[in-house]
């Protein structure tokens, strides 16, 4: 359903920040994007939404194509309308506006409003916590408390495909795993999810396929099972020693040679 | 004291004019964050128009009057069209320099396009006063002042119950945010210029009704400012409270200080007001306050 | 960013403005050219370049203020009248020398802008912005209503020529020289500013005050400090323009003015010093070539008279300003420095 | 160090603070001190007031009830950046840096308050101004050394990933010569890789500079690990107190966060 | 054959852009029809050549010095303020006297000027018109007077200033009712004139520009009054009546300054104009603009005239011009009736003795000539 070939990403023309990433997310999948900080995952879903050209980048080379239409440097309102929604980095609530304003403007292209009503109610028997909240001007909310809005405001749309950036930032353990129920439920109903996440244990949890980036570059992809089990990522991501033990963070040794995938 | 009240009443719809001038900055900074510098050249525009289709074309006001109404939009639109939808994603202070630029730009347009006489305006509004016993009313003024009313309380609605109103809110919030959630910048943007420009022209009809038009007509744009910022730039009701507040003070200022200090202090005196309440309020009496989350 | 090859050794060297020998070279020439100029051109160019130094050290003060710290300023008019009146007073009323004049000058207009930086404390962004028209017209308003004994009232000030040891600077050349002098030491003291501890401090309440104030930097008072410096620059290029002009009057400091004086930093680029020259150099040089230009193109194309011809101009004027702002709006310097960084990195893309 | 009242001060000290935002009570008498180069983790559930703890003891929000000792001196009422130059320093959730500056300016801007030099000395660039720059830069590119960003040294900081702006955010703190450090979540964003990075230079930090650390963090390994004490929010109340080991088994902690 | 070159400062583009063609073709007509003329007799050619200053003192300080290199020119024809305060302090420096067409300005009044104006300042035109209502008249009682200001440009803060202190010294003239300052394009003068109706006005003086002129008419109007108003020559008769949609909405309103009026009457200045459409290429209408560029032209042309009389024809400088101005009078005759006799003198830049003005009004939705000559008092500098 959403396929990118080659894709190059080019910031303020001369910042070269993807290097022609090439990926395919099949329609119900979820599939997982891992990668160090820096990496390019973020430009990875600016470039598909649209929203590149805020910060000055263009897709410079390369196709990216969602159901057929080839959507790269599309105006990101008109991918919007293709079925696409971005869950920026960030925590871009509308902060002037109260959180329940907020999922209504996430939901602004709904027809009618008894459906507006409808989906607003499903968001609050997911996400209990927004419903207490529904009053409180988002600016003001915590950290966590606007994560879980941008997620709400997302489902608003109710859209095919969700392209999602960190949704675990900045979760408490429980609500985390809330959170992610929640993806699951709606990927049980559904809808498409293209997820980078650096809790990669619960990314790798809902994920159907994942890919490493590194770079601007792709170095490794496969099934989310089989790449749970590779040592690099199980080091790299998981936070595991080879042995299969979480090592603890004091005893991190100083001067530790980095391993580094070479793309 | 009969004088008085109508220094007053009149001091009150002079300053709801000053609120319609003003309605078309806050339209266009609700709906997209930019504060239109250029907001006076909009009046002018407006009144060229109104001006051209009267007495130029020779229309019967009940065709000129919508039909200004329209071509005003239209102007709005293209200027919506030619210098902002480019600049959309990049700063919002770029996009209001590009108003301080469009400032210089549009003077030097009408310029070219309608020459630089002094020209009479068309007599829209009866001319003669309503007469309150021994009070008297500008006519002009009073229908602008109901105009005003309806023209706020139908514009605070659209902007704070209806879903296209919160549609806009939302683009002047974050343009980026607001299209990666599927609404159209531009058209939010476009929407807003066009109304701007329509309400400037309103407000034109009833500034110049039976008076003359030149450049200096731009300059109620500058006196419209200070009733926007008292309100506070988001508020489109507190327009009507700001206006009339500023209105009267100067108008008493104007009548009883001004000829005692044989001087102009009328005219900087909505400015002293706003610097006050500025101060006491740093947005304004009903403008969104300032988030600051770390 | 510095071509291959240039590599600081020290913290010193790694602060310089001018980092390889061409650059110094460079900018020796220039200055030559500069100081040889009353000999090399006409009186018209020295004339023109006269007005363009002074625009240039309030333009400075305005990017200090509005592209540095942020604050964004639309009196930078009202505070060039009160250095240029401030001049005006001491020099005709005492008799003082341009040397006291020019820095008093620039003090009293860092006054009157400080008070109204003080509410940049609480006022913030446009509400800023048009609390500083307010000072345009109260500046305006004083001017015409206190006693004309005090500010000279409608009739302006009538200044005396600057002079130094009996030379009096009435020539053209010779003010050239001293608008020269003033400005060199205003725009490398600039340079100063930006690079010390306070521009750092300007940027960082520019950028986000709230973290600026977990540093440590009082935000109130730098933004203050802002408008001070930005208004200390404006009352010393009004000073030079009082000593030009030997006439003040209200209206040459108008709102206009000020925006004018936005358009140049805005079409330079906000930020960068060497971006308010190249906006006054090319805001000025457009304003003369139609002043130059324009009645010879009246004059040739007469049938279309020369009204039009005029308001043109005018649209010509409006519209290079506003295509920079379409085309570019982040001013000219980003092009550059854009252009800068591809071009140490070409032929390869990263 | 003691203090008036006889008892022995700590660097840091928050004692019955209260705050509340129109309806909702963010902090609601809450009390922690924290002892000398302890590092202290404050964990809870999303909206349970942590930040607000922090903004309070910064000084960026000012309790109702309640007060804000560093080193035993009474700070309650004091603005930010007069706190700051008392030697708090913070990070941020989320990060507030500089994003049109270099790597290398935000962290100079970290040493403004340390810095004296006037502005008629900018303006001319004589006296103490270059040698003092000399100094400051020299110890900004000790941190940079130190936090291992020499390569990025040059970038702005706008373009830099999460992970690295993190980086620079903590070098910034740094660069304040703080007695003592808040960070609010520093992990977030971050792969485990980077989150040894990071939990290393907090060490570090304690280590070389003998600085308490308050850190704010939803990973429970990164807390578990590093914390001498944890404190508990829930609700704006402390609901829990004590080492690691004793909270990971705290029934109420279980219940309100851990799940 | 000698060529002297004049610099003529010019606003096409700022704000006199509606009038500056009109003007510029008035004061260029009247050097054509001189070197045609006079100067073939004298063997002489006045070259010249239009400066756009856009109305803005910074825009001619930085062209003089081009212009002086340029041109070398013996006089400069000026416009208005800007003109003055840039070049107030050059001009004797440089030596090159300046001509002004307008009334003076309080600002500018000061001895030995290089600049000078045809026409008192506007403070004198109103107490000369005003002096003249209180006589038709007839009676005892001071005339009662309010002004309509603006402090938008120092320039009309002046004109009332200077007709305040006249009043005040000459309670038994004039009595000033009100002094009211508004904006340059009012919203509404309503309430104002309502005052102004009140105090028993019997003038409206209003000196500032045609949209003030429209609004007090029209707050005039809605209180059912009908004061006459007396207005100068940029914001005349025409001007002000075409802004209201008609001549005939001025009936009974005066234009009042020290230059001939554009009435429908034919009088020698009238013929003069005829003159110079009709042989010299003059393209504008009868009307004050005209009126003003052609009298700058032909006093601009007098004075050089006796420059060259006293002089010879060759080596005229910028100070024997200036000589030849304080040296003899500029007779109405040299000046076709556009200007009463003026005789300048080193105290002033304006004649300070035998000021006349005329008076101009409205008559059946004509311009008609009401007065002429009438004597201006002695008003003191204020
Ligand atoms: N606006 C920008 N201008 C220039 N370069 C940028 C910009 N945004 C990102 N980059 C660069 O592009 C590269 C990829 O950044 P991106 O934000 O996609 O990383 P990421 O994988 O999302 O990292 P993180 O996990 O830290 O969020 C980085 O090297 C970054 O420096
Ligand atoms: N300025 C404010 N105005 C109104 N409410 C506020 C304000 N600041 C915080 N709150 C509210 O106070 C509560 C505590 O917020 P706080 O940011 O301290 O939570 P937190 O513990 O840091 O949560 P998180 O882990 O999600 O960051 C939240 O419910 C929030 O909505
Ligand atoms: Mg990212
Ligand atoms: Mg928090």
């Amino acid at each position: 359903m959403l396929e990118l070939n080659n894709v190059e990403v080019t910031y303020s023309d001369v910042i070269l920040a993807l290097k022609g990433v090439s990926m395919t997310v099949r329609a119900g999948q979820c599939v997982a994007l891992l990668g160090g900080n820096g990496a390019g995952k973020s430009t990875t879903l600016k470039a598909i939404s649209g929203t590149l050209k805020s910060e000055d980048g263009t897709v410079s080379a390369g196709s990216i194509v969602l159901d057929g239409t080839p959507i790269q440097n599309m105006e990101a309102s008109e991918v919007v309308k293709n079925g696409l929604i971005h869950v920026m980095e960030g925590r871009r609530v509308l902060r002037h506006l109260t959180s329940e304003q907020n999922l209504i403007v996430g939901g602004h292209m709904v027809p009618n409003s008894a459906e507006l009503k409808k989906r607003l109610d499903h968001v609050y028997t997911l996400m209990p916590r927004l419903a207490d909240l529904r009053n409180r001007t988002s600016g003001f909310m915590s950290g966590g408390e606007q994560q879980l809005l941008l997620i709400g405001r997302a489902m608003m749309a109710s859209p095919k495909i969700i392209a999602i950036d960190e949704p675990s930032l900045g979760l408490a353990p429980m609500m985390v795993r809330d959170v992610y129920e929640v993806l699951k439920q709606l990927k049980s109903e559904g809808t498409t999810f293209f997820l980078v996440e650096q809790n990669s244990a619960a990314a790798l949890s809902i994920a159907d396929y994942a890919y490493v980036m590194e770079n601007g570059r792709i170095v490794m992809d496969g099934p989310a099972d089989k790449l749970a089990d590779n040592e690099d990522i199980k080091e790299f991501y998981l936070g595991v020693t080879a042995s299969g033990e979480r090592k603890s963070y004091r005893d991190i040794k100083h001067y530790r040679r980095r391993k580094r995938w070479l793309g | 004291m009969v004088y008085f009240i109508n220094d007053i009443i009149t001091g009150a719809l002079i300053g709801l004019l000053y609120s319609l001038v003003a309605m078309g900055f806050v339209v266009i900074y609700r709906a997209s964050k930019v504060f239109n510098f250029a907001q006076g050249e909009l009046v002018i525009i407006g009144g060229f128009i109104v001006w051209f289709t009267t007495m130029q074309a020779g229309l019967s006001l009940w065709l000129s009057i919508p039909l200004s109404l329209v071509l005003a939009g239209l102007v709005g639109y293209a200027i919506e069209r030619i210098f902002l939808t480019k600049l959309i994603g990049e700063s919002v202070f770029s996009m209001v320099m590009v108003t301080v630029g469009l400032l210089i730009l549009l003077r030097g347009l009408v310029l070219l396009v309608f020459g630089p006489a002094v020209r009479p305006f068309p007599i829209i509004f009866p001319l003669k006063p309503l007469f309150l016993g021994d009070m008297l009313i500008p006519m002009n003024l009073l229908i602008g002042g109901i105009i005003t009313i309806v023209a706020a309380v139908g514009l605070s609605w659209f902007f704070n119950r209806t879903r296209s109103g919160l549609r806009m809110t939302a683009v002047a919030e974050d343009h980026v945010v607001a299209s990666s959630m599927g609404i159209s910048v531009k058209g939010s943007i476009a929407v807003a210029w066009v109304l701007g420009a329509i309400l400037s022209t309103i407000g034109a009809m009833i500034f110049l009704s039976g008076k003359s038009l030149t450049f200096l007509a731009s300059d109620i744009g500058f006196a419209a400012l200070p009733v926007a910022l008292f309100a506070g730039l988001e508020s489109i009701g507190g327009l009507i409270l700001a206006g009339i507040i500023i209105g009267i003070a100067q108008s008493l200022t104007t009548n009883y200080l001004d000829p005692l200090i044989g001087g102009s202090l009328g005219s900087v005196v909505p400015y002293i007001i706003m610097l006050a309440i500025l101060l006491i309020r740093p947005t304004g009496l009903f403008g969104w306050r300032t988030i600051e989350r770390v | 960013m510095d071509p291959s090859g240039v590599f600081p050794t020290s913290y010193r060297s790694d602060r310089r403005l001018i980092r390889t020998r061409w650059q110094f070279l460079a900018l020796v020439v220039f200055m030559a050219l500069l100081l040889l100029a009353p000999y090399l051109v006409s009186s018209r160019i020295i004339a023109i370049l006269n007005m363009m130094m002074i625009s240039a050290v309030i333009a400075v003060g305005l990017q200090i203020c509005t592209g540095y710290a942020g604050q964004i300023n639309l009196g930078q008019a009202a505070f060039m009248g009160v250095g240029a009146y401030t001049a005006s007073i001491l020099a005709s009323k005492t008799g003082l020398t341009f040397l006291l004049t020019i820095p008093l000058a620039g003090l009293s207009a860092a006054l009157f802008g400080f008070l109204f930086g003080l509410t940049a404390a609480r006022i913030k962004g446009f509400y800023l912005a048009l609390t500083t028209i307010a000072a345009q017209f109260l500046f305006h308003f004083a001017v015409l209503n206190l006693p004309s004994t005090w500010l000279g009232g409608s009739n302006g000030i009538t200044v005396p020529p600057a002079e130094l040891f009996g030379l009096r600077f009435v020539s053209e050349s010779s003010q050239f020289y001293l608008n020269f002098a003033v400005t060199a030491i205003m725009v490398a003291g600039a340079f100063g500013i930006v690079r010390s501890r306070f521009g750092r401090a300007f940027v960082a309440v520019r950028d986000d005050d709230v973290a600026a104030g977990i540093m440590g930097i009082n935000v109130a008072a730098t933004k203050a400090n802002a408008f001070l410096i930005g208004a200390f620059y404006a009352g010393v290029g009004g000073a030079l323009w009082a000593y030009l002009i030997r006439f003040v009057g209200v209206d040459q400091f108008t709102l206009f003015h000020s925006i004018f004086f936005v358009a140049m930093i805005i079409v330079g680029g906000m930020g960068s010093i060497v971006g308010a020259l190249i906006g006054v150099f090319i805001i000025r040089i457009i304003q003369e070539i139609i002043a130059t230009v324009g009645p010879n193109i009246a004059d040739s194309v007469s049938f279309l008279g020369g009204d039009i011809v005029f308001a043109g101009m005018n649209v010509v004027l409006g519209g290079v300003i506003a295509l920079f702002m379409i085309l570019e709006p982040k001013g000219l310097m980003h092009r550059w420095n854009i252009l800068k960084s591809s071009y140490r990195i070409w032929p390869f893309p990263y | 160090m003691t203090t008036n009242n006889g008892h022995v001060s700590s660097p840091l000290a928050v004692r019955g603070a209260t705050l509340k935002f129109g309806g909702v009570t963010a902090l609601d008498d809450v009390s922690i001190s924290v002892a000398d180069d302890e590092l202290l983790a404050i964990i809870g559930p999303n909206g349970a007031g942590k930040t607000s703890l922090l903004n309070v003891t910064a000084g960026f929000y000012r309790p109702q009830k309640g007060r804000v000792e560093l080193s035993g001196q009474d700070v309650t009422g004091l603005r930010v950046d007069q706190i700051a130059r008392r030697g708090l320093a913070r990070t941020f959730q989320g990060t507030h840096l500089f994003a049109g500056q270099t790597v290398v300016e935000n962290i100079m801007i970290g040493r403004h308050m340390l810095m004296k030099s006037n502005v008629v000395q900018a303006f001319f660039q004589f006296g103490p101004v270059m040698r003092e720059e000399s100094e400051h830069r020299e110890a900004a590119e000790e941190i940079i050394d130190f936090l291992e960003i020499e390569a990025i040294r040059n970038r702005p900081v706008g373009t830099l990933g999460y992970g690295l702006r993190k980086r620079v955010d903590l070098g910034r703190a740094l660069a304040q010569e703080p007695s003592i450090l808040l960070m609010d979540e520093p992990m977030a964003g971050m792969n485990s890789e980077e989150k040894e990075d990071l939990a290393r230079f907090i060490l570090d930090v304690r280590e070389a500079r003998k600085i308490p650390v308050v850190l704010v963090e939803h990973d429970m390994g990164v807390v578990m690990d590093l914390a001498d004490r944890i404190v508990v929010l829930d609700f704006g109340r402390v609901i829990a107190e004590g080492t690691p080991e004793e909270i990971q088994k705290d029934p109420a902690v279980i219940k309100a966060y851990l799940g | 054959e000698e060529t002297y070159n004049l610099a003529l400062l010019s606003d096409f583009s700022g704000p006199y852009a509606d009038i500056m063609p009109i003007l510029a073709g008035g004061r260029e007509a009247v050097f054509t029809w001189w070197n045609e003329t006079r100067g073939k007799e004298l063997g002489v050619t006045l070259n010249y050549k239009n400066y756009e200053t856009r109305y803005d003192a910074a825009q001619v300080a930085s062209l003089w010095p081009g212009i002086k290199s340029e041109l070398d020119p013996i006089a400069v024809v000026g416009l208005g303020g800007p003109d003055v305060a840039a070049l107030s302090e050059r001009l004797p420096e440089d030596k090159i006297p300046m001509f002004m067409a307008t009334a003076a300005y309080g600002f500018a009044w000061q001895p030995d000027a290089w600049i000078f104006n045809p026409r008192p300042t506007y403070s004198h035109e109103s107490v000369g018109f005003l002096n003249w209502m209180r006589e038709q008249r007839g009676g005892d009682e001071p005339l009662k007077v309010a002004i309509l200001a603006s402090e938008a440009s120092p320039a009309y803060v002046d004109m009332a200033k200077g007709l305040e202190l006249y009043a005040e010294e000459h309670p038994e003239e004039i009595d000033l009712v009100e002094v009211i300052y508004t904006e340059v394009q009012p919203t509404d003068l309503t309430g104002q004139m309502r005052r102004v109706v009140r105090a028993g006005a019997e003038a409206l003086v209003i000196q500032t520009n045609t949209s003030i002129v429209v609004a007090a008419k029209r707050g005039l109007q809605a209180n059912g009054a009908n004061i006459p108003i007396m207005m100068s020559s940029h914001n005349g008769l025409p001007a002000s009546g075409g802004a209201l949609g008609g001549l005939e909405q001025m009936e009974g309103d005066f234009e009042a300054y020290g230059m001939a009026i554009a009435a429908d009457e034919d009088t020698p200045a009238r013929q003069f104009y005829e003159t110079l459409v009709a042989d010299y290429g003059l393209e504008a209408p009868w009307n004050v603009v005209t009126a003003m560029g052609v009298s700058q032209g032909l006093y601009t042309v007098t004075v050089i005239d006796h420059a060259i009389e006293a002089n010879g024809a060759e080596g005229l400088t910028g100070e024997m011009v200036r000589e030849a101005l304080f040296a003899k009078p500029i007779t109405t005759e040299e000046t076709h009736g556009f200007l009463p006799t003026l005789s300048f003198t080193p105290e002033a830049p304006f004649p300070l003795e035998g000021l006349k003005v005329n008076v101009g009004t409205v008559k059946d939705g004509k311009i008609t000539i009401a007065a002429t000559g009438v004597d201006v008092p002695q008003v003191e500098k204020w």
